[in-house]
């Protein structure tokens, strides 16, 4: 490789990072003033969650007797994980300084990492809420992650690679096709995606109702600069999600090189993209009410063998190669 | 149904031999008789007739032949089976007091029917042999081998040790009479003979000898059994 | 799928017959018989301690001293076993007493075999019998009885073994079963009578059936050989076999089977079996499993030879395998519903002896050979396991598997014998019965597949109930234990280690003597 | 000296150790501070000899013969690449196992310590012995060897009747395995009686015979694994070891019966069916799926453990189903992808699993439970057992960068390779089969964070948890040591995979290190950087560096200000233990999602208790479908031949009559 290609990719790399911290909370904060404005509400500021953030992060840490060392860290890895997630999903270019050291398989194991370590977090201290929360995020976590790999199978198989910069290149510019079986493959993303970020079917990020709460139940005991992280990563993990979405089912516009014209056009691709699927997570959430804790691994099991059967689509239409 | 009926009376066989045919012919009408006997003396009674009669047989063989081996272990079949042992199990019996009830397991005609069908058993078994024996009384190795297995079936069917030792010794006849008769002598027979009434006659005494009575106050093998009936 | 003859030689290069005959041992080993007077002497010296010690046991066997001597004569014809057996490695089969007795490969390790299981019992023998003693179970005049018995039981298994004539063999099996009815109603406790009055008609009977099988037999020979032309030795029956009448020799065979197979065991005429392992002393248990059912599996083979000699078919192996295959099932799942340990480890032995009937009616250079070294590792590990059965319950002062608890913190010495006979007895490796059973399922699965799923479950179902029992035994919390019993360590671990070795590594003289045993068998 | 000699004479040594600390069983210091570290030495030296001998002698096995054995089949011992590896593994974990023993044996608790020693390193002994045999006797004495001295470490602690009912199943599934195995390399012989490896290679039957050998090994070596449904005994034999035993049945001897199955599949058998494959890819994901279900519900650490295991062995199936699927389809390099995957995840779980094992036994020790209903909190009094085990945690539920991770990215990655396949059902299927290792994986990391959580995290539940140690220096040393098996493995793929290489072209005669050195060493791309491409290295490299930053940049713009106070619980007053999640409650997700799966008893408070209590009983509905009906069969099999023994001498008379007379009709008829 040569040093100026390794240069454009770290500086891609480094610019990609960048967008997510920075663009990761006001993705949350459009989503909210959607929601308030399709529920006739007035809405909150835009860049609430900025401030939110900020306040957070001057406050003291107030820290239960019983938490233990693990309970410190976490927030910090479960950031990192969330930050190297956004960071490695080609949402400007595909060519990523990061990107082949961890593939679509990778990237679900790297979720699987920062909600193991939120699970045992909120175990920590030993409050009934924490471990209530913690085994509901593993519940849905292991529903959720086959389902999430048979999606980016789908797309493996199509394009033949698990490498993710490797899918967008294939489903953005090689060939044009229809897919059939991402259309399966996508509503099944979707259904995951809202399990995963929390999101009203399943969990509603704005209840402190206790007995229905899962990832706040996890995060109880955290204040100061640890919760002001965790939700950071929180965002950052939505963000991630919805450029997935938007890298495997409208992956137009995204650069291939690392050209600063071509990042300029993904750039405003990317936003754009962003402001509706914002909007449409804000609609699904309007429309539809929570549901109860135990209806969730039917929802999910939809969504695993609606991925399952994006394969078999792939295989008996698209003639599985 | 009578087994004489059977009895192979062969033209142009030796007189000798036509003897030792009766004699099995005998042998095996004393074997259904036992068979048949529900008294203990009565029994003791055919087998000493028996003895005798296998005394007998061994005598002609020893004569027809000139095997003067076969004179002892005539002799020995005489003292022993038709004096000695017989002597034993009447002494054993008046001490004992079991002479009168024999109980069956299976009642008589059955063990008589059963008794035929061992008969046709055995000379069908016996058929290819006698075809290819060298000897002249060939067909005697089929009464005697039917000896055997009427006393087995007496053995099975009697409940009380004196008469299954009986059976057993009835058996032994029955042997014997293979032994000496059917083969017409043959080697070691008298040492063959004297560890058979070797262990004959442990049994015997292996009623007194164990103190059956004693110890279980019936001879009664029933009784015996009970301690390890269930497992 | 049968083997094809080309298979089979491979396999006899394997495992079975001797690196072709030109090896000088093998040579020697399988030649026939010739006349030796110059050792004359040292079947004597087989034979002869056994009846003299027998005699002088009958007169003073209720001394203090007379478990010695008892040793002593064990010990005698030991020494002289061991002579013979070197004699006849070096120069050869050799008859005697114009051809009544004669060794040849086949029995000569036999009676190696036997002499050395009748030492060790007479050593293991000593300080059980002294706590029985000391317990008022047995007074002076059993103690003679017992002592003279045992002598004339080893005397009668040796001739028996050492004979050519099928006479006397027959004589001395009589006499090993009446000596060893005396000696399983030792204790004269109604169960004891009753198992012996039961092993004493139910032998009886069967050895008047063998005996039949022996006038048949003649029947056969006499037609061929003369009346006066030895027609009952076997070495001129097995040279003449193949003119014998097939027919006769068949019917011969299966009085011959059901008459001595009453007496090795075979299912389902082992029930004199389980009640006379239990009632009897445990030395006499041990003689029992280890050598008597030998003993009587020996003279079924001598007469298999000849019959499948004679009708050319497989006739008699396939009736031992089809006896063999039924005790093996039987004794099998018998294990499970015992609660007193002698009767569990008789079980074990129906099924053992159904296993080396499997293996010799299977036949062949390797599965005969697999039934030798069976019979091998049995009898010293069965006696084994009796020993420290025995001392496990003089400690404990019951026979019920329930009653007895933690022996390997109780007695470890005990316990651990028992763990590890027992483990031994079941075929776990590295012990000698894994050895033989390796031989025995590998040529079970190549040459009788319908015979496998049978073996497996059985053997399967023995191991489980087997490990069961002994494992409630050895482990646990100890038990109270009586005082007073000093067990004889050193039989036990001598059959240990010899079924430890056998299992490692089996002696290249002892290979080829199994070999040339297994090529007399066919 | 040639590696095989050294690895023999490794083997003898440790008979020696063993014999040693039989001998001098009441010198404790002599037998746990010499004895034992002096194993693991000899255990590194083992690993050590293996890899060299792997990485360097091409394709060459070493072999040799010992004068031991049945005559005319004397012990064959030879070294090839699959054994150096499976060798490799056991040397690795068996040091840091050994190391962690020299801590742990204390007096008074089961057998004497010189007896585990002699037991211990017999076991080490004969799985050597097992790896280096060429012939079947061999390996079968010492596979039941194996079997034996384990059941004896199992049972060291036999006055607990719960204890002896666990060795006693082992021994009974070890022994009816070893009577398969046997019957598979008689079957092999192919009528030869050449038992040798090498006969058996050149001699082994093909068509049915060939595939009845397969299924007696598959079922042997299955019974050995845990494959289901044979893994019954596992559940109950590694909670009752003593810990290092339970690491090293777990993670070694399970690996044992994988080498065994592998050498017969690919190596002695010579012609592969394609449907073996099938039939062990299916029974795999069974295994591997019903192992991690179960695990989830257990309220024993070490049962848990246990069933963990199972998961593993499921998964390695799998894997070795899949190769074997490519193999017979003549595809070597996706056989050889599939494989390395198999034998990658082989060498991770025996150093994560002992992990685990290993910290089961340091709490066990502390705290004298097993229940995880009565522990918690124990990261506080025991941290380094915590730290270390939450990398065997992390490792065991699957996720980067650890070592679990990349060896199930293989195996999804050869998954991937399916639709290749020509046949039409199958391509269709293993997707959905890569979807059930998803799934087991996920599931696998919800029982790792029960086991972790509930243990070392929230509030002792006990009064007594608050008087725990942390583990001694010795177990330490042996903890550390597996840890950094696990992180090593993980970072640097390549290097296994190279040392892999010979042993998958050995196998199935392809290997994909030449295509895997194409990216960098960093780089784990085993076919194309464009097809996949992953690298531990950068992944733990990038995430602890940017945890660090990230640290120090929020302390540095920020502040790091702290304070205590109590737990704020949705102001909920009273905080105590019994508030937090019990094992059982924390289970309670999956045993509602997958109910069909266990056979649940439950016992409900009424309103009107005095002591109202509520007990769950999961069971395994396999004892009630599978083996409650066989022991039924058995006992009536055993009832059926009691009846024979009747005690009345006339029955048994009658017995030999009627077999004389049958026999007599049967022959002349």
């Amino acid at each position: 490789m040569s040093l100026y290609a390794f240069a454009t990719q770290l500086l891609t790399q480094l610019l990609e990072l960048l967008i997510a911290l920075a663009l990761a909370p006001l993705l949350g904060g459009w989503v909210n003033v959607c929601r308030a404005r399709l529920q006739k509400r007035c809405p909150p500021p835009l860049l609430l969650p900025y401030h939110n953030l900020l306040k957070l992060f001057r406050k003291d840490v107030l820290l239960a007797h019983n938490a233990s060392s693990l309970f410190r860290v976490a927030p910090y890895l479960i950031f990192s994980c969330m930050a190297l997630a956004a960071a490695l999903v080609p949402t400007l270019s595909t060519e990523l300084l990061f990107a082949p050291a961890a593939d679509a398989i990778a990237l679900v194991g790297l979720f699987a990492l920062a909600r193991v370590f939120i699970a045992l977090a909120g175990m920590d201290v030993g409050t009934a809420f924490g471990s209530l929360g913690a085994r509901r995020e593993m519940l849905i976590g292991f529903l959720a992650e086959p389902a999430l790999l048979m999606v980016f199978f789908t797309a493996s198989i199509i394009s033949g690679s698990t490498s993710l910069a490797t899918i967008v290149g294939t489903l953005a510019h090689h060939e044009f096709a229809i897919y059939p079986s991402l259309a399966f493959a996508g509503v099944a993303f979707t259904m995951v995606s809202l399990a995963e970020n929390g999101r009203v079917p399943v969990d509603n990020p704005t209840t402190h109702l206790e007995l229905t709460m899962i990832h706040e139940a996890m995060i109880l005991e955290y204040s100061g600069r640890h919760l002001a992280l965790i939700e950071w990563a929180a965002s950052l993990k939505l963000f991630a999600y919805s450029c997935l979405g938007i890298a495997l089912f409208f992956p137009f516009g995204i650069a291939e090189s690392t050209g600063p014209g071509a990042l300029a056009v993904a750039g405003v691709f990317l936003v754009g993209k962003l402001a509706v699927g914002g909007f449409v997570l804000a609609l699904i959430e309007t429309l539809n009410a929570k549901m109860r804790v135990f209806r969730t691994p039917e929802f999910l099991g939809t969504a695993f063998l609606l991925a399952v059967l994006a394969i078999l689509v792939h295989l008996l239409l698209e003639g599985g190669r | 149904m009578n087994p004489l009926a059977w009895l192979p009376t062969l033209p142009g066989l030796p007189f000798a031999g036509q003897l030792i045919n009766l004699c099995a012919a005998i042998m095996l009408l004393l074997a259904f008789a036992m068979l048949a006997q529900r008294r203990i003396v009565t029994l003791i009674n055919l087998f000493a007739l028996q003895g005798a009669v296998l005394c007998l047989s061994t005598a002609i063989v020893a004569l027809s032949t000139g095997q003067s081996h076969l004179w002892g272990s005539a002799l020995i079949t005489l003292l022993l089976k038709v004096i000695l042992l017989p002597w034993i199990l009447h002494r054993l019996v008046h001490k004992l007091s079991v002479k009168w009830d024999v109980e069956t397991l299976f009642n008589i005609p059955t063990t008589m029917l059963v008794g035929i069908g061992l008969v046709i058993i055995a000379f069908n078994v016996a058929q290819p042999i006698s075809e290819f024996a060298g000897t002249i009384t060939r067909a005697t190795i089929g009464i005697a081998l039917a000896c055997v297995m009427l006393a087995f079936l007496m053995m099975i069917t009697r409940s009380k040790a004196v008469p299954q030792v009986v059976g057993f010794m009835s058996m032994e006849n029955g042997l014997f009479f293979a032994a000496t008769s059917a083969t017409y002598g043959m080697p070691m027979v008298i040492e063959l003979g004297v560890a058979l009434d070797v262990l004959v006659g442990m049994v015997v005494f292996g009623v007194f000898f164990f103190q059956i009575r004693e110890k279980f106050d019936s001879l009664d093998i029933r009784h015996l059994e009970e301690k390890t009936k269930q497992e | 799928m049968n083997a094809s003859p080309d298979a089979i030689e491979t396999l006899a290069r394997q495992v079975g017959a001797a690196p072709p005959l030109d090896a000088q041992l093998g040579t020697q080993l399988s030649a026939l018989p010739v006349a030796d007077p110059a050792a004359l002497w040292l079947l004597a010296a087989v034979l002869l301690p056994s009846f003299v010690g027998g005699a002088l046991l009958g007169l003073i066997g209720h001394r203090r001293y007379a478990a010695e001597i008892n040793i002593a004569a064990s010990l005698a014809t030991l020494l002289g076993a061991g002579a013979l057996t070197l004699h006849v490695i070096n120069t050869g089969p050799a008859s005697f007493f114009g051809e009544q007795f004669f060794v040849d490969p086949l029995n000569v390790f036999l009676i190696a075999l036997t002499a050395f299981v009748g030492f060790t019992t007479s050593l293991f023998s000593r300080p059980y019998l002294r706590a029985e003693v000391a317990r008022g179970k047995l007074d002076g005049g059993r103690m003679r009885l017992y002592h003279s018995m045992f002598q004339l039981f080893m005397g009668a298994m040796l001739t028996a073994l050492s004979t050519n004539n099928l006479g006397i063999l027959w004589v001395s099996m009589e006499a090993a079963t009446l000596a060893t009815v005396l000696l399983v109603a030792l204790y004269r406790t109604p169960a004891s009578l009753e198992a012996a009055w039961k092993y004493f008609i139910l032998c009886g009977v069967g050895i008047a059936q063998a005996l039949f099988g022996v006038i048949l037999l003649y029947f056969a020979a006499e037609r061929v050989l003369g009346a006066e032309g030895g027609a009952l030795l076997w070495t001129h029956l097995n040279a003449i076999k193949s003119d014998l009448e097939p027919t006769v020799l068949s019917l011969a065979f299966i009085f011959l089977l059901v008459g001595y197979g009453t007496k090795c065991g075979f299912a389902p005429l082992h029930n004199w079996l389980p009640d006379a392992h239990a009632e009897g002393p445990t030395p006499v248990s041990a003689v029992l499993s280890g050598l008597l059912l030998n003993v009587a599996l020996y003279a079924v083979l001598r007469c298999k030879t000849l019959v499948d000699g004679a009708l050319e078919t497989h006739f008699a192996g396939n009736l031992m395998m089809g006896f063999g295959l039924f005790s093996v099932v039987v004794g099998a799942f018998s294990l499970a519903r015992q609660k007193d340990i002698k009767r569990l480890f008789g079980y074990s032995s129906i099924e053992h002896m159904g296993l080396i009937g499997f293996a010799f009616g299977m036949g062949g250079p390797a599965a005969s050979f697999a039934g030798l070294l069976h019979m091998t590792v049995h009898s010293l590990t069965k006696s084994a396991i009796f020993f420290a059965v025995g001392h496990a319950v003089q400690k404990v002062g019951s026979a019920a598997i329930d009653d007895i608890r933690g022996l390997l913190r109780a007695s470890p010495m005990i316990g651990w014998s028992l763990a590890l006979g027992a483990l031994a007895i079941l075929g776990m490796p590295p012990f000698g019965v894994f050895a033989s059973e390796f031989l025995i399922l590998t040529t079970a699965i190549q040459e009788h597949q319908w015979a496998v799923p049978i073996l497996l479950v059985s053997l399967g179902v023995a191991f489980a109930a087997g490990l069961g029992k002994v494992q409630g035994m050895v482990f646990g919390d100890a038990v109270p234990v009586l005082p007073g019993v000093r067990p004889a360590t050193l039989p036990v671990l001598l059959h240990l280690a010899l079924a430890l070795l056998l299992g490692l590594w089996i002696p290249p003289e002892l290979a080829d003597w199994y070999r040339a045993a297994a090529h007399l068998l066919g | 000296m040639s590696p095989l000699a050294l690895i023999l004479l490794a083997c003898l040594v440790w008979l020696a150790i063993g014999l040693l600390g039989a001998t001098f069983s009441r010198r404790f210091v002599f037998v746990t501070r010499v004895l034992f570290p002096a194993g693991a030495l000899v255990a590194a030296t083992v690993a050590l000899t293996a890899l060299l001998a792997l990485l360097t002698q091409g394709d060459t096995p070493h072999t040799a013969m010992l004068p031991l054995g049945l005559p005319g089949l004397p012990f064959h011992l030879r070294l090839d690449a699959l054994s150096a590896f499976f060798l490799c593994l056991l040397g690795a974990v068996a040091a840091g196992i050994s190391l962690y023993a020299a801590g742990y044996f204390r007096r008074g608790q089961g057998s004497t310590p010189g007896l585990q020693c002699l037991l211990y390193h017999l076991f080490l002994a004969s799985m050597g012995g097992v790896l280096l045999a060429d012939d079947a006797y061999f390996f079968m004495v010492a596979w039941e060897s194996m079997a034996l001295s384990s059941y004896f470490l199992v049972t060291s602690d036999h006055r607990i009747a719960e204890i002896r009912r666990a060795g006693f199943l082992y021994l009974i599934v070890a022994h009816v395995g070893a009577i398969g195995i046997l019957l598979s390399f008689g079957a092999m012989s192919g009528g030869t009686g050449d038992y040798t490896f090498d006969g058996i290679r050149t001699n082994a039957p093909e068509g049915w015979l060939a595939s009845a050998a397969f299924l007696l090994a598959l079922g042997g070596f299955g019974a050995k694994a845990g494959l289901l449904p044979l893994h019954v005994w596992l559940p109950e034999a590694h909670p009752a070891a003593p810990s290092p035993v339970s690491a090293m049945m777990s993670g070694v001897m399970l690996k044992t019966a994988i080498y065994g199955l592998l050498r017969v599949t690919f190596d002695l058998l010579p012609e592969q069916q394609w449907w073996w494959g099938a039939l062990l890819l299916g029974l795999g994901l069974a295994t591997a799926l019903f192992g991690v279900v179960f695990s989830t519900v257990q309220s024993d650490m070490k049962r848990l453990l246990a069933y963990s295991s199972i998961e593993n062995i499921g998964l390695i199936f799998a894997g070795i189903g899949l190769s074997l699927v490519f193999a017979a389809n003549s595809m070597p390099l996706l056989a050889a992808l599939a494989l390395t995957a198999a034998l990658y995840h082989c060498l991770n779980h025996a150093f994560f699993k002992s992990l685990l094992f290993l910290a089961t036994g340091s709490v066990l020790h502390a705290t004298g439970q097993r229940n995880l209903g009565r522990l918690g909190g124990l990261i506080h009094r025991m941290p380094w057992v915590a730290w270390l085990a939450l990398l065997g945690v992390v490792a065991s539920a699957g996720l980067p960068p650890l070592n679990g991770f990349v060896s199930e990215w293989l195996l999804l990655q050869s998954f991937l390779f399916t639709p290749q396949l020509p046949h039409g059902y199958l391509n269709m299927l293993l997707p959905v089969a890569a979807g059930a290792i998803a799934l087991t994986a996920a599931l696998a990391g919800f029982a790792m964070v029960k086991f972790f959580g509930v243990v070392f995290l929230g509030q002792p539940r006990e009064e007594h948890l608050a008087k725990a140690h942390d583990a001694g220096r010795m177990e330490r040393l042996g903890l550390i040591w597996l840890a950094a098996g696990c992180v090593l493995l993980g970072v640097l793929p390549n290097f296994v995979i190279a040392a892999l290489d010979p042993v998958t072209n050995f196998l199935v005669g392809a290997g994909f290190a030449p295509a895997a050195d194409k990216g960098s060493w960093l780089l784990l791309a085993p076919i194309s950087e464009e097809r996949a491409s992953y690298s531990g290295a950068i992944f733990l490299g990038g995430l602890l560096a940017f945890t660090l930053a990230l640290f120090f940049v929020v302390r540095a713009v920020f502040h790091g200000r702290l304070r205590r106070a109590d737990a704020w619980d949705c102001g909920f007053p009273l905080l105590s233990g019994r508030t937090q999640d019990t094992a059982e409650g924390f289970g309670q997700p999956i045993r509602q999602v997958f109910a069909p799966f266990f056979r649940i008893t439950r016992e409900h408070p009424s309103p009107f208790d005095k002591e109202p209590h509520y007990r769950i009983v999961v069971d395994d509905p396999l004892w009630h479908w599978l083996y409650l009906p066989l022991a039924w069969l058995v006992d009536l099999g055993t009832r059926v031949v009691g009846k024979l023994q009747r005690g009345r001498i006339a029955i048994y008379l009658l017995y030999s009559f009627v077999t004389l007379l049958a026999l007599l009709v049967f022959t002349t008829r």
